[in-house]
């Protein structure tokens, strides 16, 4: 793999009919997170476009972005931050589509802590992930007025609540769609019952202001000048819009299907996960995918100024060329309206999911 | 002109080999998140000497006291069972085996058994790997002594424990040294990728990934050049001790 | 015979140990000057071995297979994977020794920098291989992982072994007018078994590592790896799954020794045995 | 009193097992006050057997050893026997010196007096320049030295010698003998010395005990005189006579009295 | 034409070093058909060193070193000796019959013959009834022994051994002694055999070749005529004369000529 990538673009239709196969690199497991993707699989959304989509899995260490720069895969799920900062060392992708509107990180804290705000964190063992995930946490603390180098132990979580359940820290970073329905589903040993919503705090960066963009499907930038390669990326992402809209409109379906792929979270857990990502997307006024300048240039502002606690950020300079696009997601969405889609799911609401232990 | 011998050859493979790497990114155009030019990792290195300094200071204290931690247990351990003929028997084969086990999978169950918070389990995780060959190589030392030396100590009418102090645990030296060399650069190792499955984000494994995730991987090789480096002084060390514990043997490397 | 006995003797100690500390041992650990330096003994941290026993029995997923299942299929799979990287490492490491044997000037120039990659740590690579892999499929990234941390006994082990024949046997040979292919064949290839079976002992540990460690990094589903970060991720509801996951990561670096040892079997009769000193 | 009184001694190995030997049978000897014996006979024939007997590091199966009117076991308590083995055994942590040193420390001699008792036999031996020097340092012939410093360093009535110079070539081994002799001589120490070689079980004794194997007895026991014990008895006629007398009770020709 | 032709040999280590030795200096030596020539002299002399040009295992600095008339390069290739050192050697992973097959299976001999062949050399030491076993199961002589038909088996015209009975005990050594001249006698092999033991070279040879240390050189040559070689010739006066005129020139005392 070189910088200057030039593998071949597999011209679409191009043996009469055949489908045109495309590689989808997600950024973790299989669950409801993309859940739209896996639906526009499984409903054949993507088959009616002439694409056969392979869901590439991901892991600890795969980096999607990096995946689609080198060629192995034609598309990539990931968070702009990361992604950007990926186009910064060379990766040259666009992104196509802002599947996510909205930023689903919480902080998540103890009622009785009392930390109910950013500045509340001072001195407290804070929890993150790392991985380049903790950018609207330090963010949030930078904007709060404290140092993420100096005012808190920073603490890097496993891939459990254990550590807040056990208040060896005082703050975990939890997703509204994963872990935080975790924190819910283990059982309260004084009690004997679940915890509930009641027992913790949320820091939500959103209202924090610290919010950055997540979850958008990235494209290769040279490849995009292929027209071949235009009008495959439209067609992908008007099945994905139909995917998004299926799992809006029919959740239980969508979690069976995730279920079905192998997750190893039970069914409860990726009904709320279902949910709350739904709940991220929708409603999208704009129509979904279409990226928000405003929170383009939050997430930009953020990504420069907000340092880590080795005092790097994210980026060093404002991204160059082609980062993002709203083209082909404008254009998938005519043609998913065409087909009657709804793409905006104003009427949207969601639902009030119960989950059991362990997320069975 | 000895001393040349011994440099000069790994010295030249190194510019080779680094000139080489740095000649095939510039050259082939290869972008910084495939393989970074060495040129870039130095830069790295250079602007982020603090840093790495302060992570390996870090990693480095826990793999230090996994080090001597583990070590002390070992060789207590191997004291213990070199006393008692069948516990010997038994220990020996059960360590083997525990050995081959992939301990460092053990990180996400002792940060919940410890409390990921601490540096604890990370040093545990350290002092379990460097158990092993410390344990299993100083009982087998113990276990060799020469006959001719068990006869003549016996003519000496010495006890047991003179036997002990004057024969076996000298004579044992060689073999925990054995065992410490391989547990050193483990134990820096083991602290290291310890810090993959969570916990405190000071040291330079946190540091290592966080760079990777960032695609920033001449950060990331900074770090882990700073990796290697915290490893070659726990080798050289161990090293350095060996000589100067054992004056006899004036091999460096056996 | 005797051997395994042992083992399962020293099984069960530990087991008694395990059971017995969660009798006396305090729920929420010993903290001694703000530092825990005993474990938590709550079901949340060390759940009863039975609950991890009939935690194996019961489906991983409502509905689902059981997890014993799972684990055995997970385990086939990543000895698979480690299979491959113990063959790729042991055969590098082979190839090292060799040139290394051959040419006293690659031994200086390389013998530092096999004893050197030992110390890089694997995360630094995992990240970079994973990065690399256009040209094979995912399993076979963990695999040269694997591989990576293979080739080092081998490699080292192996040099030694093939340096071991005494000068008389290397003269004989050359008073044959035997070339130095016909000596390896001949006696340094025989004469490094006793060395290189030991040293193929400690490449398959280490090819598991690399295979469970390279699997949590690079993704690769399927593996015991895999499995054992998966069900830690539930360790908040279901604590007992993960340890069915490293019950079955041990049963892996069981199997991995005892095939290892098999290879040496028939090979080692009639020899006698060294030890390896690899670093 | 005589050094070594060994009488009806038999040792039998793993007594009722089926892997029984019986090493020794029925032996007599006895070892007056600075004599020099030598032990000679077919491998396996027990002399090393013997030899440990005598030193209490195995007990007879029946019979008694008797060393300077003491038992065995008494005599080794009081440390009233030198050894040496055809390994030298020197501890290798341990300096020339310090290996002199060792049996004087078990007997809890002060640091400075067992520094000079060592140095002396070191110069007894001809090594004081290597006091300093590590073992692995030294040749062959030069530790064994050491190991007869270190056995003569408590100054016993008796050494005991197990093929000594078993390992060394025949000039080295040569030498060393008549560095033994000599040191013998000035001491007046008593010795036990076993040996494979005729030649230097002649040139060193005063008698050369003849064993024969399966079971291990004493079948002749040849007093050697020889005029002087140097360079000029190795060639004398006496000695060819005596090396003769030898091997043909090794061979188990019939015996002629040594002239 | 000789068996051996070594003429103005120098043979200096690590030349131009500051650890330089000058382990043989200007030798002439010369083997004659069927001849047995004993090298003698103090460690480090260069014996081996000799025996190993002779050998063309090392190259001599000057001179030049003739085998069977063709360079010793020349009969290295054609395995025109056979040689032996003072380990066995033998390789452990194969059987004393496959020991001994070596050489032959190097010179791409068929299975069957090599075989045969190797088991009559086995025949010759006496070991044809160990033939499947493997090394560590031998006691040292019998090991010795392997070795020896070892360097048999290709029938060489010319037999080199370095101190092969140097590790074996004094009785067992006079036995591989007879055993070797009779197999010398028989093949009519002609002989170059390294020594620390005066008496062996006297026993076994024709010549004894004298050597001194630093430069190695030839002091003396003395031939040996023992009217028998076997038990009776190592008690007759002439074996005597021979030792000690052997001893005389290792000592360096003026050479008297042996009767
Ligand atoms: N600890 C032992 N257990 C069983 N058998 C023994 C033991 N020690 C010696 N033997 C046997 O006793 C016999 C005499 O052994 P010993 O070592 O005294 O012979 P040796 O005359 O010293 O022989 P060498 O000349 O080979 O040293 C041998 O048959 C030997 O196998
Ligand atoms: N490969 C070598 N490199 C350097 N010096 C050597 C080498 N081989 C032998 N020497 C030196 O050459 C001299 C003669 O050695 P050689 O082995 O021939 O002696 P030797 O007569 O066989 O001694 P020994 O009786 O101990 O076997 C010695 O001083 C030795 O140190
Ligand atoms: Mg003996
Ligand atoms: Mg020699």
């Amino acid at each position: 793999g070189t910088a200057d990538q030039d593998s071949a673009t597999p011209a679409p239709g191009g043996s009469g009919g055949a489908l045109t196969p495309v590689k989808l690199q997600l950024q973790w497991f299989f669950q409801a997170q993309f859940a739209g993707y896996i639906a526009a699989v499984d409903q054949g959304f993507y088959k009616d476009q002439g694409l056969d989509v392979q869901l590439l899995e991901g892991g600890v260490d795969i980096v999607p972005q990096t995946v689609l720069a080198q060629g192995k895969a034609d598309y990539a799920v990931a968070w702009v931050p990361k992604a950007l900062a990926s186009r910064e060392q060379g990766a040259g992708i666009t992104d196509v589509g802002q599947i996510f509107g909205r930023s689903g990180t919480y902080q998540v804290a103890w009622k009785d802590s009392g930390i109910t705000k950013a500045a509340d964190l001072k001195g407290k063992k804070v929890g993150n992930w790392g991985f380049g995930n903790e950018f609207e946490l330090f963010a949030g603390m930078t904007k709060a007025g404290l140092d993420p180098g100096k005012d808190v132990t920073l603490v890097q979580q496993q891939f459990d609540m254990q550590a807040l359940l056990k208040k060896e820290i005082d703050a975990a970073q939890a997703m509204s769609y994963n872990e935080y329905a975790q924190l819910l589903e283990a059982k309260n040993p004084a009690t004997g019952k679940l915890y509930t919503a009641d027992d913790f705090s949320i820091i939500d960066w959103k209202t924090e202001g610290s919010s950055m963009l997540q979850d958008a499907v990235w494209a290769n930038t040279e490849k995009l000048s292929d027209p071949a390669y235009q009008q495959q990326t439209v067609k992908f992402l008007t099945a994905t819009i139909q995917g998004w809209a299926f799992c809006r409109d029919n959740a239980e379906k969508c979690r069976d299907l995730v279920v079905a792929k192998g997750s190893k979270l039970g069914k409860s857990h990726q009904l709320w996960q279902m949910n709350e990502t739904s709940k991220l997307i929708w409603p999208a006024p704009a129509g979904i995918g279409v990226v928000d300048e405003a929170a383009w240039k939050q997430t930009v502002d953020i990504s420069m100024t907000t340092k880590n606690q080795t005092g790097d950020s994210v980026l060093t300079k404002a991204p160059e060329g082609m980062a993002y696009t709203n083209d082909y997601i404008n254009q998938a969405i005519t043609a998913a309206k065409a087909a009657g889609v709804d793409v905006n799911g104003t009427s949207f609401a969601p639902t009030e999911v119960t989950l059991t232990e362990g997320g069975a | 002109m000895k001393w040349m011998k011994a440099v000069l050859p790994p010295v030249v493979f190194g510019v080779v080999a680094i000139a080489l790497w740095e000649l095939i990114v510039t050259a082939g155009r290869i972008a910084p998140f495939i393989l970074p030019a060495p040129s870039a990792i130095w830069e790295q290195f250079l602007e982020q000497r603090q840093n790495i300094w302060e992570a390996a200071l870090a990693s480095g204290a826990n793999a230090l006291i996994g080090l001597v931690g583990g070590t002390v247990v070992g060789v207590l351990a191997a004291m213990v069972s070199s006393r008692f003929r069948p516990l010997a028997d038994v220990s020996i084969p059960f360590a083997a085996v525990l050995n081959a086990l992939p301990i460092i999978a053990l990180a996400p169950i002792l940060n919940n058994m410890f409390e990921s918070t601490s540096s604890i389990p990370r040093r545990l995780v350290a002092g379990i790997i460097v158990f092993f060959p410390v344990f299993i190589n100083t009982l087998r030392g113990l276990r060799e002594v020469d006959p001719i030396h068990q006869e003549l100590m016996h003519t000496y009418a010495a006890s047991g424990w003179t036997f002990a102090v004057k024969v076996r645990l000298p004579g044992s030296l060689p073999h925990v040294f054995t065992g410490l060399r391989q547990a050193s650069s483990l134990a820096v190792i083991a602290a290291v990728v310890a810090e993959y499955f969570g916990g405190l984000q000071n040291g330079l494994g946190s540091r290592i990934t966080s760079a990777a995730a960032f695609t920033a991987y001449p950060r990331a090789w900074a770090f882990v050049v700073g990796a290697c480096l915290l490893g070659l002084v726990f080798y050289l060390t161990t090293l350095l001790l060996e000589r100067l514990a054992m004056p006899w043997r004036t091999r460096l490397i056996a | 015979m005797k051997k395994l006995l042992y083992v399962l003797l020293g099984l069960a100690v530990v087991a008694a140990l395990w059971e017995g500390y969660k009798l006396v041992g305090n729920p929420e650990g010993t903290v001694l000057f703000g530092v825990r330096v005993l474990p938590r003994a709550d079901d949340l941290s060390m759940p009863h071995l039975w609950t991890v026993v009939e935690r194996l029995g019961r489906p991983e997923l409502t509905g689902g297979r059981p997890v014993w299942i799972v684990v055995v299929q997970a385990c086939l799979f990543t000895l698979g994977i480690t299979a491959a990287g113990f063959v790729i490492g042991a055969f590098v490491g082979l190839l090292l020794a060799v040139a290394m044997q051959r040419f006293r000037i690659v031994e200086r120039g390389l013998l530092p920098y096999v004893i050197l990659s030992q110390t890089v740590p694997l995360v630094a690579l995992a990240p970079l291989v994973a990065g690399w892999n256009v040209l094979w499929p995912d399993w076979m990234t963990v695999s040269l992982i694997a591989a990576y941390l293979a080739f080092f006994p081998v490699a080292v082990g192996m040099l030694r072994g093939l340096q071991s024949p005494a000068s008389a046997g290397v003269e004989l040979m050359r008073s044959y007018a035997a070339g130095w292919w016909r000596t390896l064949v001949k006696l340094r290839f025989p004469a490094s078994l006793p060395y290189l079976f030991p040293a193929l002992r400690l490449a398959g540990a280490a090819a598991v590592v690399g295979a469970v460690v390279g699997e949590i990094s690079t993704g690769t589903r399927g593996g015991i790896g895999r499995l054992i970060i998966e069900y830690s991720r539930e360790a908040t509801s279901d604590p007992a799954k993960v340890y069915t996951a490293m019950l079955g990561a041990a049963l892996l670096g069981l199997v991995v020794a005892g095939l290892v040892s098999l290879l040496e079997f028939p090979l080692m009769r009639h020899r006698r045995h060294v030890e390896v000193v690899t670093l | 009193m005589s050094a070594v009184e060994v009488s009806g001694v038999t040792k039998v190995f793993n007594q009722g097992r089926t892997d029984e030997v019986v090493a020794l049978s029925d032996v007599d000897l006895s070892v007056g006050q600075g004599e020099f014996v030598s032990l000679i006979g077919p491998s396996g024939c027990g002399k090393s057997t013997l030899l440990r007997l005598i030193a209490d590091l195995i007990a007879p199966s029946t019979g008694t050893v008797t060393v300077a009117g003491k038992t065995a076991g008494a005599a080794r308590k009081e440390q009233a026997y030198g050894i040496a083995f055809q390994q030298a055994g020197l501890f290798e942590w341990r300096t020339v010196l310090k290996n002199v040193e060792l049996p004087l420390e078990l007997r809890g001699m002060s640091r400075a007096e067992r520094k000079d008792k060592a140095s002396e036999m070191l110069a007894l031996v001809g090594l004081e320049e290597f006091a300093g020097h590590y073992p692995a340092q030294l040749s062959g012939g030069m530790q064994q030295r050491v190991a007869i410093a270190r056995a003569l360093a408590v100054q016993p009535p008796l050494l005991l010698m197990d093929e000594p110079f078993g390992a060394l070539d025949e000039m080295t081994r040569e030498r060393l003998q008549s560095e033994l002799l000599a040191i013998c001589a000035t001491t007046g120490t008593s010795t036990v010395f076993v040996t494979h070689s005729i030649s230097e079980a002649v040139f060193l004794s005063n008698r050369v005990v003849v064993m024969s194997a399966r079971p291990g007895r004493i079948t002749a026991s040849i007093p050697i005189s020889l005029e002087s014990r140097d360079e000029a008895a190795r060639q004398s006629p006496a000695y060819f006579e005596s090396v003769t007398s030898v091997r043909q009770a090794l061979r188990g020709a019939p015996l002629k009295s040594a002239s």
